[in-house]
């Protein structure tokens, strides 16, 4: 596990080169300028084929979770759109256990492909190697499955996790013009949040006028009132942080909530996954949030569906695991109109590829 | 009293040497040692906060700090009291979670979506409360299903019914019909009672308190002086706590929420304590068959716990909808095994085995004090779990140890 | 153990006491018990009797004294298999089978493994039954037994354990005299082979009858320990009666003289029962006037109970009418009552007042506690309740004084009709005159009372009129002034 | 039996005229009524499949799926197996699915990252099972603690365990110290015993189903005529299933998992049912003070319960370990209520209120066949929490509603 405690602070680690005022307050302009382009570059595949029929089973992390809910449909729809069967959408419940079980069912139902959105291939590591084994193709819509899945065959169709912390990182440091104090919520079970935390650290460990502190909220707390290793952390520490990371949107309303409730204006909450509520208050101008990052959630899922459709019919697959993604801050928020998505009709230009070899 | 009204004409004069009230010497002690040892759970948790206080100091004595984990686990706690009052009745109610979640979409969504008027949405789910309620009842006193089961898939049912309304999304407040402010508001740790209502409830506990003294104070003492001590002993007590506590500064935290937690608490207790109905339960929970045969009406009376408890979570979930401004799936799911574990623990706090209103409250509130201390004080995040689960264990456990050992 | 199977080692008890707290409950007892006595153990209610019992057993650790069988010290009786015990409240488990029940512990009888031979088990469980003379399907559960069934399947355990020495705690006291004449000629039998008997019970006519000695305890003490050859009715009672200080008068003469109701007789009717149909009784004519005490008596199995049930209207009439005089209300002192009786963990005082809340209604509808609980400690001292304190736990009140606390509620109510099942069950000689004395008083012009029991002697001391119960129906009444016991017994 | 050898000679011809007290008719009746009573809801499960494979036809009826969907179910049954058997003592036990949720984490954290040898693997597993049972015995018997809350608070403690063991994250084997392939292949639907096995099972099912009609032949027949009848009745009905419902398919779909289940299910069958320490227990459960007097060590029983429950978890801990092939945080978590809801369901399946062992695992495996005839069928998500607290409630509340409409 990735996770020290919450009381570990940790100062440049492994060697990380500190850069120089200066220097470092340039590189964040331009890192953050590039994050914040609200018209970033999509990969697009070229190469068309013959889609046929099949199955794919469609397995979301849990439908509880509004996101995990919309792409399960949006992976449905484009399955469809190809002329292929769906099973699912699965609810994942977000539980290992009950994602393999549809895998599993997956198999036996002889599936061509499995669909995952945002389901660690770590956790369920037995079913995935199964599926695998059944010639069965397992791809996973906004997943980082490592080096070790991956080589496996498991197709990942994500955004870079890792870039995207340091995107938030560069943002950071430059709004504070380099003297941030970080509390950054992990989750060392999730390996997206891992990522992403690596990423922030990283950045910050470049920054000399830069401390951080990390403090392990499991995913099964999240929903708890503060959330209780917040509420706590605010009042072990009445002073001195300027910033705090929430590893996903969830977390940003609860402990935007808390902070204003202990009366605090110092700590500026910034995250990931450009929710609706969130963004509608950074579009307000609410001085509580900081940043938050967009991934194009829709693409990647009808992506993942290329993916799979591709490996059926043996065509030459293309590189999906470093889709863009987009820096949203008071700034640029404005102009953004989600979701995150290539310009024009890139629906049409999918299913044109399906149908043509 | 037609039947005793010619007690003293009939009694052989042998036996009525005029017995005083007064209990004998031998059962007094019997009733001391229980009240001392029914206490022993809350002087533990407070020996806890004690040994917190030396070691963290102000960070964990932060009156505004703690009275804001207070202010958010309201839901909770109201939840626990929901739980707590189908356990006195005998029963489990595992929906009472299920109910929170559904009305929490519905204080919002038939403002937001159907367009009621707000008084409309309030009473609408209230009305889901009462209706839940009166299911389970029917349920379990009806059709004679074990609570547990019953309570699970009636739970899975209005779980279900929330997610059919909401579409399994999210709900976000949003456009013109908004919720009213005050509604925002009142969720808010910052909305507060005027402190002169504080300072009344405070006085009103310490009159209360003078009332109850009155069982430890040697009985030949006269009335007077025995009002007079009680008085003068619950001023002092009440003097060093807010001197030695800084309570001005506290009784500014208390907020709305909690006000409304208070009130529902209290008026809670006077249904169990001081009328009919919470004895008929109390009764119906301990020996049904009996309390049918002594004439009380069981089943409405489990009917009623259940409607109560079905009140109270929808009241939680309306509650929750605005601490939260937003409302997302099975929201309170998370709050059942904690409300139950406040429910349970009340069985030690104060009592020897019986459920309380005020132990419900206060065991739910001290766990979650005990939790904030472990991680103000710089616990591994690892070790929380561990730590809580060992101080509820050594926290229960040890009024029956010192029970035991008396023996 | 074949060679000794006849004689029991001798019991020596010396010094036994035993405090909870700081009540002393037992406090000085020395017994000695040779082979093939039957010792009738007799005193008040909450004497001490079961906790003596107990103590034996080994349910609770004696606080002083030891225990000796034969020439070995014990620390309890309860590990020896030469000793069995049978509790007031007879220890069978209602969800086992009477085959499962009477097997529990002994050892097992295995097919392989610790695999259980099961109709080796039945067989046992059979023979076991009928040693005492009882004939039932062993494979159903023990729960839908009647209470005199159950008491001879617990003494039927109590012998095929190979018991040598048996305690028995008011095994009887629940019983109709038919069955408890069984049980008692069961328990005179082992005695006569050699077994030591030792019986807890408030029945004069079964010590008197059965017994070779009786042992009377008060307040934990031993106060009297005599042979019961030569001993008369009246000396028995006088016994017991001299160390009552108060309950001689009514105690001495266990039948008061006749009932004197309310002046000009039975009033108007308050309870009717027209073809009443309810569980196991039906159909049922029956009429309770105001000013009068109706008694019903049965056999097990005849819906005697089911009458009261019908009566008080905690049955309803699946067929046939209930009609109650407006504004009357009903209150029951029920049969059982260790399951049907109390609320184990609240206190006396609430006990006594749970039938009649509307009576301490005060401000704003709220209960008046101070009101109830003097009148709940009024009530307990009158009944001579011990403790004397509405504080108690119901649950640590011996079974005589819990009888007195239901039967407190039941006054308590107020009731317009008041239906007594087996009201002096397991009460001791002096509170049963007492209950018959409030019993008498009870009726006036608003007022009827129907007791329904199996005890004759109840019926004899309170009632002015009587019928039986047999399958359900009730015969025809008949005025109780002209009955004594033995013309009773052929009215059944 | 000594006693009895001499019987007639210490039996008094006055106490033994052997009169049966009367006990007619009515209750053979009540016990036939009560059989069928206590099988309505099995029934009302067969009538929804029923219904499901007029409705989906194969798709439901798929051999193959449904038997994954019982190896998949294997490690919530054994769960729900472990609470069942500390229902059956009258106690519950909150902690299994923590202590399933810990062994997961060594089953592969001992081999990858201490590297003991995998049977001591094995070992240390059961035995944290063992000592897990050991300490809620404790709790709840020697201090007397309530067992929900004893066990709530153990249950945190252990959960804490495994996230400190894990550091909170997830563990993946890899490297060179991997878990035993047999160990991988044991998770796996495909690997399966022989067919023999399975037929032996079949086999030996039948023959306890004919001695089981034994209660329902009427007993005027002889015992060869009894026998040939059951006999010839269980083989017709065996010949019918078998060709209708293709079972030569489904022999081969029984997983070494689902095997084990069968195993383990059967012993405990042979414990509750045909042990003394069974009896015990039971007695224990379902009234500690009689049986306590009867002479059972009350006590060591329940104690007994709760290690076999621990053992069941940590069993279900392993298995959970083998069919995932890496471990998350709290994996069990989720199965705590189903494993719940099935040993619940064991008191309405095959029985009138008593805690069953096939009910339990019957009870499971049909609640999850009606959620799966729903997805099968293709309700909206967000519907099937609604029908599946539906139809748990309508299976279960049927028994009683025939058992009050027969009355
Ligand atoms: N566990 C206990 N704690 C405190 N007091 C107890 C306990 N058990 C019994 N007592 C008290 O001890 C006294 C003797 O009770 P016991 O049951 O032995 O009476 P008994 O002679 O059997 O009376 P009865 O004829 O009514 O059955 C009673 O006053 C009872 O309240
Ligand atoms: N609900 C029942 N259904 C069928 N038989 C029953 C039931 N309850 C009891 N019995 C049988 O009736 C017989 C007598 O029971 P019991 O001694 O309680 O009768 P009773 O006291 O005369 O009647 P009751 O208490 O109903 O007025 C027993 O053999 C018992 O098995
Ligand atoms: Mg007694
Ligand atoms: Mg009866």
């Amino acid at each position: 596990g990735a996770g020290s405690g919450s009381g570990a602070t940790s100062g440049a680690t492994s060697g990380a080169t500190r850069l120089s005022q200066d220097k470092l307050m340039s590189t964040a302009a331009e890192k953050v300028a590039a994050a914040t382009s609200l018209t970033p570059t999509f990969p697009v595949p070229k190469a068309g084929f013959e889609a046929g029929t099949g199955t794919i089973a469609v397995i979301a992390g849990g439908l509880s979770a509004p996101v995990h809910a919309e792409q399960a449909e949006v992976m449905k729809k484009a399955v469809t759109a190809a002329g292929w069967t769906v099973l699912g959408p699965y609810d994942g419940k977000f539980s290992p256990a009950v994602q393999g079980g549809y895998i599993d069912q997956a198999i036996q139902a002889r599936a061509n492909g499995v669909l995952l959105f945002a389901v660690d291939v770590n956790t369920i590591r037995a079913a995935v190697d199964r599926a695998l084994g059944a010639k069965i193709v397992v791809a996973c819509a906004m997943c980082t499955s490592g080096d070790q899945a991956r080589a496996k065959g498991v197709l990942d169709v994500t955004p870079d996790f890792e870039r995207q912390g340091e995107d938030l990182g560069w943002f950071i440091v430059q709004r504070s013009k380099g003297a941030a104090k970080v509390a950054i919520t992990v989750e060392p079970a999730a390996t997206g949040v891992v990522a992403r935390t690596r990423g922030l650290e990283k950045v910050l460990d470049q920054c000399a006028g830069c401390s951080y502190n990390e403090i392990v909220i499991p995913a099964a707390d999240s929903t708890l009132p503060g959330p209780p290793q917040w509420t706590a952390f605010l009042s072990a520490h009445p002073s001195g942080y300027t910033d705090a990371v929430a590893y996903y949107d969830g977390l940003t309303t609860p402990m935007t909530k808390t902070l204003r409730e202990s009366g605090r204006t110092d700590v500026t909450v910034s995250s990931y996954d450009a929710d609706p509520a969130v963004l509608s208050l950074m579009a307000k101008g609410s001085a509580q949030l900081g940043a938050d990052v967009a991934s194009p959630l829709d693409f990647a899922s009808w992506s993942a569906v290329d993916l799979v459709l591709r490996s059926k019919a043996g065509a030459a697959r293309w590189d999906t695991t470093n889709l863009p993604s987009v820096l949203l801050t008071g700034k640029n928020i404005a102009g953004f109109t989600p979701p995150l998505q290539p310009a024009g009709d890139w629906h049409k230009t999918f299913t044109t590829l399906w149908t043509s070899s | 009293m037609t039947l005793f009204a010619d007690d003293a004409a009939t009694e052989p004069p042998s036996t009525a040497p005029s017995v005083p009230l007064a209990r004998p010497a031998p059962s007094r002690t019997l009733a001391q040692s229980r009240a001392f040892g029914s206490s022993l759970t809350f002087l533990a948790f407070l020996a806890i906060f004690a040994g917190y206080s030396v070691w963290l100091g102000d960070r964990f004595l932060d009156p505004g700090a703690r009275l804001l984990n207070l202010h958010q686990n309201v839901p909770v706690l109201l939840i626990a009291l929901a739980a707590m009052i189908t356990l006195v009745a005998g029963k489990f109610d595992l929906s009472v979670s299920s109910t929170a979640s559904l009305t929490a979409y519905l204080a919002i969504g038939l403002r937001t979506e159907q367009g009621l008027p707000f008084w409309a949405v309030l009473v609408a789910c209230l009305a889901v409360g009462v209706a839940v309620g009166l299911v389970n009842g029917f349920l379990v006193e009806y059709l004679s299903i074990n609570a547990f089961i019953a309570t699970l898939g009636s739970g899975g049912v209005i779980l279900g019914i929330s997610s059919v309304y909401s579409g399994g999304g999210p709900l976000i407040p949003s456009g013109p019909r908004a919720v009213p402010g005050w509604f925002d508001a009142l969720g808010s740790f910052a909305s507060r009672p005027p402190a002169a209502v504080v300072w009344a409830i405070a006085a009103v506990a310490c009159a209360a308190l003078v009332r109850l003294l009155g069982a430890v104070v040697p009985s030949r003492w006269d009335r007077t002086r025995s009002l007079a001590a009680r008085t003068v002993a619950v001023a002092a007590a009440a003097a060093l706590v807010v001197v030695g506590l800084d309570v001005p500064s506290w009784s500014g935290g208390v907020s709305w929420l909690t006000f409304l937690l208070l009130v529902v608490a209290t008026a809670m207790w006077v249904l169990l304590e001081l009328t009919a109905f919470g004895r008929g339960l109390k009764a119906s929970g301990a020996n049904p068959e009996a309390a049918r045969l002594a004439g009380i009406h069981t089943r409405r009376h489990v009917l009623g716990a259940f409607v109560l408890g079905g009140v109270l979570a929808a009241l939680a979930g309306v509650i929750l909808a605005a601490t939260q401004g937003s409302v997302a799936p099975d929201l309170a799911g998370a709050f059942l095994l904690p409300a139950f574990a406040a429910a349970f623990l009340s069985t030690v706090v104060f009592s020897a085995g019986a459920f309380t209103v005020w132990g419900t409250v206060i065991g739910g509130v001290f766990v979650v004090w005990v939790g904030q201390g472990l991680i103000v004080g710089g616990l591994p995040n690892t070790w929380t779990d561990i730590v809580n689960g060992a101080v509820l264990l050594i926290a229960v456990s040890l009024s029956t140890v010192v029970r035991i050992a008396r023996r | 153990m074949a060679g000794s199977a006849g004689l029991a080692p001798t019991l020596r008890i010396a010094g036994l006491g035993r405090s909870f707290g700081r009540v002393e409950v037992l406090r000085d007892i020395d017994l000695e018990i040779g082979p093939g006595e039957f010792v009738g153990l007799m005193g008040p209610n909450g004497a001490g009797k079961s906790t003596l019992i107990k103590v034996l057993d080994g349910v609770y650790p004696p606080s002083a004294g030891t225990i000796r069988l034969g020439a070995q010290q014990v620390p309890s009786l309860g590990a020896s298999p030469l000793v069995g015990f049978i509790h007031q409240d007879l220890g069978l488990i209602d969800g086992l089978t009477v085959a499962d029940n009477l097997r529990l512990g002994q050892s097992p009888l295995r097919l392989v493994g610790p695999v259980l031979n099961r109709p080796a088990e039945r067989a046992a469980a059979a023979r076991a039954l009928a040693a005492v003379g009882l004939d039932l399907p062993v494979t159903g559960p023990v729960g839908d037994l009647s209470p005199g069934e159950k008491a001879l399947v617990a003494i039927a355990r109590a012998f095929a354990r190979g018991a040598r020495i048996l305690f028995v705690d008011e095994a009887t006291s629940t019983l109709p005299p038919p069955d408890a004449k069984r049980v008692v000629a069961a328990l005179r039998a082992m005695a006569n082979a050699g077994s030591t008997v030792v019986m807890v019970t408030h029945k004069l006519s079964e010590i008197l009858g059965a017994t070779g000695r009786v042992v009377l305890l008060l307040d934990g003490r031993i106060a009297a320990d005599r042979s019961t050859t030569g001993l008369g009715r009246a000396e028995l009672v006088r016994m017991l009666a001299s160390h009552e200080k108060g309950a001689a008068g009514p105690a001495g003469d266990p039948r008061p003289g006749p009932a004197d109701p309310a002046a000009g007789g039975p009033g108007r009717t308050l309870l009717r029962l027209d073809g009443a149909h309810g569980g196991r009784a039906g159909p049922v004519d029956l009429v309770v006037r105001a000013g009068e005490v109706v008694g019903l008596t049965g056999t097990p199995g005849s819906g005697l109970h089911d009458v009261g049930y019908l009566a008080h209207g905690s049955l309803r009439p699946s067929r046939g009418t209930r009609t109650l005089a407006a504004g009357v209300r009903t209150a029951l002192v029920p049969p059982h009552r260790e399951t049907q009786g109390g609320f184990p963990d609240l206190d006396v005082g609430v006990n006594l007042t749970v039938s009649a809340l509307r009576r301490f209604r005060g401000a704003f509808g709220l209960l008046a506690r101070r009101r109830e609980r003097a009148e709940g400690q009024r009530l307990v001292t009158r009944l001579k309740v011990r403790p004397a304190d509405v504080g108690t736990e119901f649950r640590l009140l011996s079974g005589g004084n819990k009888q007195k606390v239901i039967f407190g509620r039941a006054l308590l109510r107020e009731a317009g009709v008041h239906v007594l099942c087996e009201p002096t069950r397991g009460v001791d000689v002096a509170a049963r005159a007492e209950i018959y004395a409030l019993v008498r008083r009870l009726p006036d012009e608003h007022t009827g009372v129907l007791v329904v029991t199996s005890d004759a002697e109840d019926l004899l001391a309170v009632c002015d009129r009587l019928a039986t119960v047999s399958d359900g129906t009730v015969s025809d009444f008949r005025p109780v002034d002209d009955l004594d016991e033995t013309a009773l017994e052929a009215v059944l």
